[in-house]
């Protein structure tokens, strides 16, 4: 199961400001384990966003996103706004967390 | 001058003396504390390459672990004691050889790696010199516990005097200043004699980045 | 290239279950570019993206620091007063090019900003796709060399 | 002819201004270019994740007595969670100990929830029980951030440790001869390019004790104090200190005590 993620959203002028932190260790693929052996790639490859139930965003992540990735966008929307955001990672793992826009 | 004048004169400078000798005696060599002894013997374990030996100090090291009596005035002939022990230590290129090759020496520079507890015994020591020196001019990321040695031998020459100099310091650097920050490479076997040409090189090649 | 197939028909199934199940939008579970994330140079990148070579505009603003303290952590963000619909990070020297794409609703500011690891000095790309036609911004991050054990 | 000169003469000037700016500024803008690559990181601190989650196992029953940790004493009275990590390390009455964040914490889990101290203390960091224990600190000093560092000596066993710690401070040992005060007792010091807190003194030790804990970019965890100091022994070419130790109890009340005064930035945002 993974881990939630940290989700806050903000109105400010009719444009909700969006700051997502995921927990992920996001593996390059690149990385050696201590015998010498390739620490195969491990990532969130997709990642949605909605508002209301309208997308306001997908995203696509290779393995060079950092660790615990972190997202911060923009949509025109107002306060009240149900956020909901979901990953879906490389190995098919996924999860999905929800906010309000204050 | 007057009598009384004198007087107060010599009032003041016996209490300036005794004031001197106050401070001296209060500047003496740490004491043996049982205690902290025990804290530090508690509190640590070895791990792999890192064993309790290296909490064993030697002369240099305990003495340089006392903040106001190594650098204190009554501490002096302590220091060149120190220094003259890390002198003696060093041997001079045992093929005569000084400088080696600038580009293998400034790989080492850029090392900071081993001798760690997540270190095997084979891994390679890096000599960690851009932690704490400034040294091609070309790399940023420079730390400055240490002077800049960019322009080394530019500033300096490489006279014999100078060439020997650097050898000494970078073979033990506490035979100059027994408390000297930087750690010292051939006495605990940090660096080959080859890796210190090579670093050699780089500080004194006229064709060293670090000369340009 | 077996391999390969296979684990496209191994993605295309979990998404296939998942965007089912209504977890996933549909447009998300077919699109996960594989072949464009692993394509190894900025051209392969650009050429399977179709941004061609994409033209260089001061329409686009790459906000990222010159010098990053950590390649573990660098942070780079896109914004550009077109109206752009896709947005791409790429890292010309990283083993592969595209580090992140985004897909820009109607309504969604041409904004955004994450965080991408990088292996060395290099160029960063910032591409937007805006009227169907690709243009780009980028910028030379220096990675430095970290304290201690480097 | 006359403009012309003093055109000349200009840009000349100009020439050589900006050449000795450019060679002089070199350093300071790297310097300059480093903070604000910080400022870019420090909105979105992923210590965020762990203090979630620390939350959640502060107020989850666990251990063979199958109980939470809401009634313990980190200093303030039990369950008094807001301000305490801003008054530790400190002197405990019912272990006649003087104890750090971390130490205290292993204390309650043994009283409250029945668990091996032991097992806390052979985990390796960020793994198992350690895992869990990161989480927790996390929780427990976010609810700290803003306080004023306020760590006491007035108890003779807390005078004690300052002292002791003071003094392992500066114990010089390994293979490069290393101690704390090496790197950390002359200000404006840098290893590369970061800058190295001068802890004898209060902006210093402010500086270091104030913003640990923290998220470390280069290795994507949080780290503890513990963690922390752990890694400085390693780079000193230092043997492995133990786990809760009097001797890091030691240093962190030579730190603290030193930070008197300072602002708890933590969970900081390191490299």
């Amino acid at each position: 199961m993974a881990d939630p993620m940290r989700v806050r959203a903000a109105e400010n002028g009719g444009i909700v400001d969006v700051k997502i932190l995921m927990k992920h260790d996001m593996e390059s693929g690149q990385r050696k384990d201590a015998a010498g052996k390739t620490i195969p790639a491990w990532f969130i490859s997709t990642i949605n966003v909605k508002a209301n139930g309208k997308d306001v965003l997908n995203g696509q992540f290779g393995p060079a996103v950092s660790k615990d990735p972190f997202l911060n966008f923009k949509y025109k929307g107002a306060k009240g706004d149900k956020i909901v955001v979901s990953w879906v990672d490389s190995k098919g793992d996924k999860r999905t967390d929800e906010a309000t826009a204050s | 001058m007057n009598m009384k004048n004198m007087k107060s004169l010599l009032a003041i400078s016996s209490f300036a003396l005794a004031a001197i000798a106050m401070q001296g005696s209060v500047i003496a060599q740490q004491v043996n504390d049982p205690k902290f002894n025990k804290l530090i013997k508690d509190g640590f374990k070895a791990d792999g390459i890192a064993g309790l030996d290296r909490i064993d100090q030697d002369a240099t090291q305990k003495f340089c672990s006392d903040p106001v009596f190594s650098i204190s005035k009554q501490g002096e002939k302590m220091r060149e004691k120190i220094q003259k022990i890390n002198m003696d230590s060093i041997k001079q290129p045992s093929d005569g050889k000084y400088i080696g090759d600038w580009k293998k020496g400034e790989a080492i520079a850029q090392s900071g790696r081993g001798s760690t507890w997540t270190d095997k015994a084979d891994t390679p020591i890096g000599g960690g010199c851009y932690n704490c020196h400034q040294i091609d001019p070309k790399e940023i990321s420079y730390g400055n516990i240490g002077p800049s040695l960019t322009g080394y031998a530019k500033l300096r020459g490489n006279s014999q005097e100078i060439v020997t100099y650097t050898w000494n310091r970078i073979n033990n650097s506490k035979a100059y200043n027994a408390c000297s920050n930087m750690p010292r490479f051939a006495h605990f076997k940090l660096l080959t004699e080859q890796q210190m040409q090579d670093v050699m090189a780089l500080l004194l090649d006229p064709a060293s980045p670090v000369n340009q | 290239m077996n391999q390969q197939r296979r684990s496209l028909l191994k993605y295309s199934a979990v998404f296939g279950l998942m965007a089912s199940a209504g977890l996933i939008s549909v447009a998300q579970a077919q699109e996960w570019n594989k072949a464009a994330f692993e394509g190894k140079s900025l051209d392969d990148v650009f050429k399977i993206l179709g941004a061609g070579s994409p033209e260089k505009s001061g329409a686009i603003t790459l906000n990222a620091p010159d010098i990053a303290e950590n390649g573990a952590v660098v942070p780079v963000g896109i914004t550009t007063t077109l109206k752009a619909e896709q947005l791409a990070i790429l890292v010309e020297k990283n083993p592969s090019s595209l580090a992140a794409q985004f897909f820009i609703p109607a309504g969604t500011e041409p904004f955004v900003t994450t965080r991408i690891k990088m292996g060395q000095t290099s160029n960063v790309y910032g591409l937007v796709k805006a009227d169907g036609k690709w243009s780009m911004a980028v910028k030379e991050i220096k990675v430095t060399l970290g304290g201690c054990g480097g | 002819m006359q403009r012309k000169l003093t055109l000349g003469l200009a840009s000349g000037v100009l020439a050589a201004l900006l050449m000795v700016s450019s060679s002089v500024s070199a350093q300071k803008s790297a310097t300059e270019d480093i903070a604000k690559y910080r400022e870019m990181i420090a909105d979105g601190n992923p210590s965020e994740l762990y203090e979630a989650a620390g939350e959640e196992l502060w107020k989850k029953p666990a251990g063979p007595k199958n109980a939470t940790l809401e009634k313990c004493d980190l200093g303030l009275g039990p369950g008094v969670v807001k301000g305490a990590a801003a008054q530790l390390p400190r002197y405990f009455k019912d272990t006649n100990k003087v104890q750090d964040l971390e130490s205290r914490l292993m204390t309650c889990m043994q009283k409250l929830q029945g668990r091996d101290p032991q097992e806390m203390v052979d985990a390796p960091f960020q793994k198992g029980p350690k895992k869990d224990m990161e989480a927790i600190v996390a929780y427990v000093v976010t609810l700290s951030k803003g306080d004023k560092i306020k760590v006491s000596t007035n108890h003779p066993k807390e005078k004690e440790m300052y002292e002791l710690g003071k003094r392992a401070f500066f114990f010089q040992g390994g293979p490069m001869d290393f101690s704390c005060a090496s790197c950390h007792a002359e200000d404006g010091k840098r290893i590369r390019l970061q800058d190295l807190p001068n802890i004898t003194t209060q902006k210093g030790a402010a500086l270091g004790w104030g913003y640990w804990p923290a998220y470390r970019v280069s290795s994507g965890q949080f780290w503890t104090m513990q963690q922390r100091l752990n890694d400085c022994f390693r780079q000193q070419r230092f043997p492995f200190p133990i786990y809760g130790s009097d001797l890091t109890m030691a240093l962190s009340m030579y730190m603290a005590k030193n930070a008197n005064g300072g602002t708890v930035e933590t969970p900081g945002l390191k490299r």
